[in-house]
């Protein structure tokens, strides 16, 4: 028997880690699993909600969820690596040639 | 109503061939821009006749088709409509007609031109906005079709653009022709101010017209304000004092399109526009007699110039703005009918005339100086015995249909309410001055010995390229208009006998009368008194005095045209030299045009260029904006240092922004 | 039963099936030795004990004396995570599998299955409703045993073979997984028990109604192909392809750590012949044979299902004997170009057909 | 029973998390955030969604991190290397994180009093039901997220292949 709300904290809690790595990180591949870490966070809450409901939805929604989050790993992939063909780096720090 | 009767037919032919050849002309042989070109006339030319014919046994006075809204604010409504009564369909029938047959003329005579195709899509565009023109069935359509000719008018003087006078006159007829269309936007305006309509039927019909049951003003009011505002209109098109001075510059463009657009067509449309709106004029007798005046001026004016000239295309101008002048002051004595049907002769008659002196332009390789020319009869037999036809005509010689229609017009003159013995003097010595220099045209031109010199392949009109030996007749391609037009300026005045055209034109003039507004009802007025007919009964004899007398003066001035230039060739000389100061200011045609360049022109400039262009533009709009970049650009110049190009940054921002809002939201739904 | 017997019963489960598993890894290695050898037309390993049977035995005690080094300039912790890794994911995935049916011993009555239980109400064997899904997963981990022991042993020749092994096993992987949907659709259940119990029953009495019966050949020949691949088994070894890249992702790898990988290969081999016995030969049905003794009819669906894995690991070492090896692009083309699409319309097929017998 | 099984994957999860952050190494925080993600799918397990479990098993675990993983290994991302982005992450960021934290946190204590407890499995969201739904009333979204993953295979392969090819 456990509070819906353990689980609500555990899921911010991930969220949060995963925003604060996006922040704190410089190699892009972390960044992208920083997101990804916020979508598990997410994804922990629909399906306590679900639970806590009595309705499948939750886990609906979860698949969209990480349909998304493999399209995005797809794509974003992808781009690291054409960014690393041409920048030969991977820390967001130096691919800022959109400034100024 | 027939199936046959489809109006929208009439403009819209026209338009497909400007179409056609404006967009593919390019890609087209000479001979396939002229099918398409002369195609679309006929046709239109054809459906219009259908048209009349349906009208015509329809019997009744007017025909009227819509073919949807075009603009609706509040109750006032404008659709697009056509409307088909005895005066448009005179005006459509000469336009498509004169208009068809000067096309066939340009095939020939633009034969050496650069832009063939350009040319023939500008002339069919003209036909259609000439035709939305006189076929419109509101004001405001009508001055779609007003502003549009405006515009290929525009085109065509300008049509060799190469050339600065020619841009210039097509600037100048444009500008002249603003001030004009300012006037009668204003009167417009009016019209829907006080009568909530534009539209004919509303306005002019009388049983559902407010319009119609008005008293007739006797002192000036709001129907005087749009009469006179409508007038300054028709001064800008049609060429009156003071707005004509660009009527004989316009004579740069091709001599097919001085024919079409500055004798026969467009120039009359003022006078169209003052018989359609009759109805007003006749209840404001100021804006009537400012009418008559201005014509009147005009016509003696423009015909004292005309003796001067030397320019045989500008000495036709200037005899085209007199002879506008006589309509205006025909129409000014509420005598619609009679300036109708002058404008009609005059179309022909005009327009042979201008065509005859393509032909002999054509025929000399671009001369255009009367003095350089001379002898051409035996050259050209053809053009001459036209354009001899043409200036009996316009010389008011019976059995030439000027005779009838300008006879007409002195008779009314002399005979009508509005009307006064001045302006009938005014008249005869205009027609007598007439006669004399276009029969001195004549005899200068086709008379005596050829006196131009080996003319240069090169001159004045347009890039002619065929060099040219001896003179020589044009080829019938332009020839068969000329007989087609002589013949229409031989009988085209026989319709008038007997008052026939002025009964034709009934019912589209409401004979205003004091005593029947003074009675101020509606049946009185659907009972249309014949006013002509009238006078007619009662003074046969002195209508047939007056008539002596113009038939005298015509021949008077082809006497002295005759002793001057063919007697004693030697005297023209020595009168001018003995004139002086007079001759010269009219040669210089009253310096009008330096006039005008001093007192509005020049101050008009100097203030545009100071205040509004160097204080108002440079400094304050210009200012304004350019302060406002530089204003922005510093802002930036802060804001940008955000753009650090990191993403981490700006996803920084990102979590602060969405922390912010989820805090908003809690506190919101917390409290 | 209580959680206790439960508990115990499972623990002892587990406790068989691996040292089974075990047993049998070792011995396919000295079974395909032996094979490999007779098919080149030698005797294979036969100095240790008789038919060097004891040679599995031999081999371990040298793995386990072996000097265990680990070369400088690894990833030390996933360098030894790795192996751990690959035998661990390896070896869980036959929880899974349905190996017998219920039996009856001391008056414990429970399914031959480390996963599986007794339903209380109906007295069928029960597991995991998403068995089959539960076994992809696992083998999709596996990968990573592989993947991280190529990267952080730091040599060109192991990363060049982890990078070929988890590109071609998340490639295969697809097509296996989808090879499985058409029998999926036909038992309609995720459960492996489940799936067994729909292939029960015969025609005419004799002939078994597996799913390879019953128009999923084409699947399982999908199934096949891929989990070779899957097993990095020749022709599909590239990861290790001894001509190109030493000994691919466990190059740098010695001793017990390298057994490990070896015996992660072994058990990975073994648990994909369970699957595909499972799926599409019926697991531990059979044909019904009367005729034997019902002491040893007890212990049939023991028999049937050990045979059938054996004939799968047969087949896998009469394919290394036979085949060569494919090409890398090769590879990739054959599973995306050809085995991917005929998965595809193996699927609408037989969705087509269920749907019309629905 | 159940507490202590949420309480040990729980423990795992934020173990994960924050591992995830302190690592230098790509790899080994690839390979902690599959830990939270297997943790995660057993804490599924716990809420009854076995079939979500196993799908997050697959998708994430099995798919999506290999492909990180295959990334890295392709790239050789080594240790990430110090280089001074902007403070703006840690002067706003940061704190903002943490005050949504807060505010998240003190929402949840608010709503304490009513908040059910769930018992172990108390929803039994079986492979079947899910995909009832997933073919009936999401149906439109579901062929949505196809077309998207579609775009999103041709998107990768464009983006990746190179250029001169």
């Amino acid at each position: 028997m456990i509070p819906i709300s353990w689980y609500l904290l555990l899921s911010a809690f991930l969220f949060a880690c995963g925003v604060t790595g996006f922040l704190i990180k410089r190699n892009i591949i972390t960044l992208f699993m920083s997101i990804e870490l916020m979508l598990n966070g997410v994804n922990l809450s629909f399906i306590a909600f679900a639970t806590r409901l009595g309705t499948l939805d939750g886990h609906i929604f979860v698949f969209f969820v990480m349909v998304v989050a493999a399209a995005e790993a797809a794509v974003g992939l992808a781009i690291i690596i054409s960014v690393y063909r041409t920048r030969e780096t991977l820390n967001v720090d130096r691919v800022n040639l959109l400034k100024l | 109503m027939t199936p046959l009767f489809q109006l929208w037919l009439v403009p819209i032919l026209p338009l497909i061939g400007a179409l056609t050849n404006g967009l593919l002309g390019k890609r087209f042989s000479k001979s396939a821009v002229a099918t398409v070109a002369l195609t679309a006339t006929a046709a239109s030319f054809v459906v219009a006749c259908i048209q009349a014919a349906i009208l015509l046994q329809s019997g009744s006075p007017a025909l009227e088709q819509y073919y949807g809204t075009w603009i609706q604010a509040g109750n006032f409504s404008v659709n697009f409509g056509i409307y088909l009564d005895h005066l448009s369909l005179i005006m459509m029938l000469i336009v498509t007609g004169v208009g068809f047959l000067i096309h066939v003329y340009s095939v020939a005579y633009m034969e050496h031109e650069g832009g063939y195709y350009r040319f023939f899509s500008y002339l069919n565009f003209f036909m259609f906005f000439m035709l939305t023109l006189v076929l419109a069935n509101n004001y405001l359509l009508m001055f779609v079709g007003w502003e549009g000719v405006g515009l290929a008018s525009y085109l065509l003087i300008g049509f060799f653009f190469l050339k600065d006078s020619a841009a210039n006159a097509g600037k100048k007829a444009f500008l002249t022709n603003r001030v004009g269309d300012f006037g009668f936007l204003i009167a417009l305006f009016l019209l829907i101010q006080h009568f909530g309509t534009l539209h004919y039927g509303t306005l002019f019909v009388v049983q559902n017209s407010s319009l119609s049951h008005m008293p007739t003003e006797t002192s000036a009011g709001v129907l005087t304000a749009i009469g006179l505002l409508m007038l300054v209109g028709a001064c800008g098109k049609s060429a009156q004092i003071p707005l004509y001075v660009w009527l004989p510059d316009a004579m740069e463009g091709p001599t097919p399109v001085s024919a079409l657009i500055h004798a026969a067509t467009m120039v009359t449309a003022g006078v169209y526009m003052v018989c359609r709106s009759n109805a007003i004029f006749s209840r404001a007798p100021i804006a009537l007699l400012a009418v008559a005046i201005i014509g009147t001026l005009t016509s003696f004016f423009a015909a004292t110039i005309g003796i001067t000239q030397t320019d045989i295309k500008r000495v036709l101008a200037y005899s085209t703005v007199s002879q506008l002048g006589y309509m205006f002051m025909a129409a000014g004595v509420a005598a619609y009918s009679a300036s109708v049907f002058h404008l009609m002769t005059h179309a022909f008659f005009k327009a042979l005339l201008f065509l005859g002196a393509g032909s002999v332009i054509h025929g000399i390789g671009g001369e255009q100086d009367m003095r350089k020319m001379g002898g051409l009869r035996k050259y050209m037999p053809w053009t001459f015995w036209t354009m001899l036809i043409a200036t009996f005509a316009i010389a008011g010689i019976p059995p030439f249909a000027g005779f009838f229609s300008k006879d007409e017009i002195l008779w009314q003159v002399f005979s009508s309410p509005h009307g006064s013995k001045i302006f009938w003097l005014m008249g005869a010595i205009t027609a007598f001055m007439t006669s004399f220099y276009m029969f001195r045209l004549i005899f200068l031109t086709f008379t005596g010995e050829y006196r131009g010199a080996k003319p240069d392949a090169h001159s004045s009109h347009g890039s002619d390229d065929q060099g040219h030996g001896t003179p020589h007749e044009s080829p019938w391609l332009m020839l068969a208009p000329l007989v087609l037009l002589g013949v229409l300026s031989i009988v085209g005045g026989w319709v008038g006998i007997g008052n026939r055209f002025e009964h034709f034109l009934d019912p589209v003039i409401q004979k205003v009368s004091t005593e029947q507004v003074s009675a101020q009802n509606g049946e009185a007025v659907t009972t249309p008194v014949g006013e002509g007919e009238g006078a007619a009964g009662e003074s046969k004899s002195l209508e047939n005095i007056l008539m002596g007398v113009s038939v005298l003066i015509a021949f008077s001035g082809l006497a002295l045209a005759w002793f001057l230039y063919v007697k004693r060739p030697e005297l023209p000389e020595q009168i001018a030299s003995s004139l002086g100061g007079v001759y010269r200011l009219v040669l210089n045609k009253y310096w009008i045009d330096e006039l005008y360049s001093a007192v509005i022109i020049g101050p008009l400039v100097a203030f545009s260029r100071i205040v509004l262009w160097q204080t108002i533009d440079q400094k304050v709009i210009d200012g304004t904006v350019n302060e406002s970049a530089v204003a922005a650009r510093d802002v930036s110049q802060v804001i940008r240092q955000q753009q650090s190009g990191l993403v981490r940054s700006y996803a920084g921002w990102i979590a602060a922004g969405a922390a912010a809002v989820v805090a908003y939201m809690v506190w919101m739904g917390t409290r | 039963m209580s959680a206790l017997t439960f508990l115990i019963v499972a623990v002892i489960k587990i406790a068989i099936t691996l040292g089974v598993l075990l047993t049998v890894v070792a011995y396919t290695v000295w079974l395909e030795r032996k094979l490999v050898g007779r098919m080149q037309n030698r005797w294979g390993p036969s100095r240790v004990g008789p038919f060097g049977l004891l040679q599995p035995l031999a081999d371990g005690i040298k793995f386990l004396l072996k000097e265990d080094l680990t070369p400088p300039y690894v990833e030390k912790n996933i360098y030894l995570l790795a192996p751990g890794l690959a035998l661990i994911m390896a070896l869980t995935s036959i929880a899974m599998v349905p190996i017998g049916p219920i039996i009856h011993l001391f008056g414990i009555s429970t399914p031959v299955q480390i996963t599986g239980v007794v339903d209380a109400t109906t007295g069928q064997a029960s597991d995991i409703n998403v068995g089959i899904l539960i076994v992809l997963g696992i083998t999709s981990l596996g990968v990573y045993g592989i993947a991280l022991a190529g990267w952080s042993s730091n040599s060109k020749y192991s990363l060049l073979g982890s990078l070929r092994a988890s590109a071609q096993m998340v490639s295969y992987e697809v097509s296996l997984g989808l090879s499985l949907v058409g029998v999926l659709l036909m038992s309609s259940t995720l459960s492996l028990s489940g799936i067994v119990h729909a292939q029960l029953g015969t025609w005419f009495g004799f002939v078994p109604q597996w799913f390879i019966f019953r128009g999923q050949f084409v699947a399982f020949f999908i199934y096949m192909m891929a989990a070779f691949a899957e097993t990095n088994r020749i022709p599909f070894d590239l990861p290790e392809a001894e001509t190109e890249l030493v000994a691919g992702y466990h190059t740098e790898y010695s001793a017990m750590k390298f057994a490990m990988f070896f015996m992660a290969e072994y058990a990975n081999m073994v648990t994909v012949a369970c699957i595909a016995s499972v799926m599409f030969l019926g697991g531990w049905s059979g044909p019904p044979l009367h005729f034997l003794p019902a002491a040893i009819q007890a212990f049939l669906p023991l028999i049937w299902f050990s045979s059938k894995i054996f004939f799968f690991l047969f087949l896998y070492i009469w394919i290394r004997g036979t085949l060569p090896r494919f090409r890398y692009d090769q590879l990739m083309a054959f599973g995306w170009k050809f085995l991917f699409p005929l998965a595809l319309a193996n699927v609408v097929v037989t969705a087509f057909f269920v749907a019309i017998r629905a | 029973m159940h507490q202590f099984l949420f309480l040990l994957f729980g423990a795992f999860c934020v173990g994960g998390a924050i591992n995830l952050l302190v690592q230098k190494k790509t790899i080994n925080s690839a390979l902690s955030l599959i830990v939270v993600m297997g943790s995660l799918a057993l804490i599924y397990l716990l809420l009854g969604a076995e079939f979500v479990a196993v799908v997050q098993v697959i998708i994430y675990a099995g798919a999506i991190m290999v492909l990180y993983i295959f990334v890295i290994m392709l790239l050789n991302a080594g240790a990430e290397e110090e280089s001074k982005g902007s403070n703006v992450a840690k002067i706003f960021g940061i704190p903002g994180l943490f005050a949504g934290g807060m505010i998240g946190i003190w929402v949840l204590l608010q709503h304490r009093p009513e908040d059910k407890l769930i018992p172990i499995g108390a929803l039994y969201g079986p492979a079947d039901q899910v995909g009832m739904m997933l073919f009936t009333k999401y149906l439109l979204a579901f062929e949505v997220t196809s077309i998207l993953v579609l775009i999103a295979i041709m998107g990768a392969v464009v983006l990746a292949r190179r250029s001169n090819s």
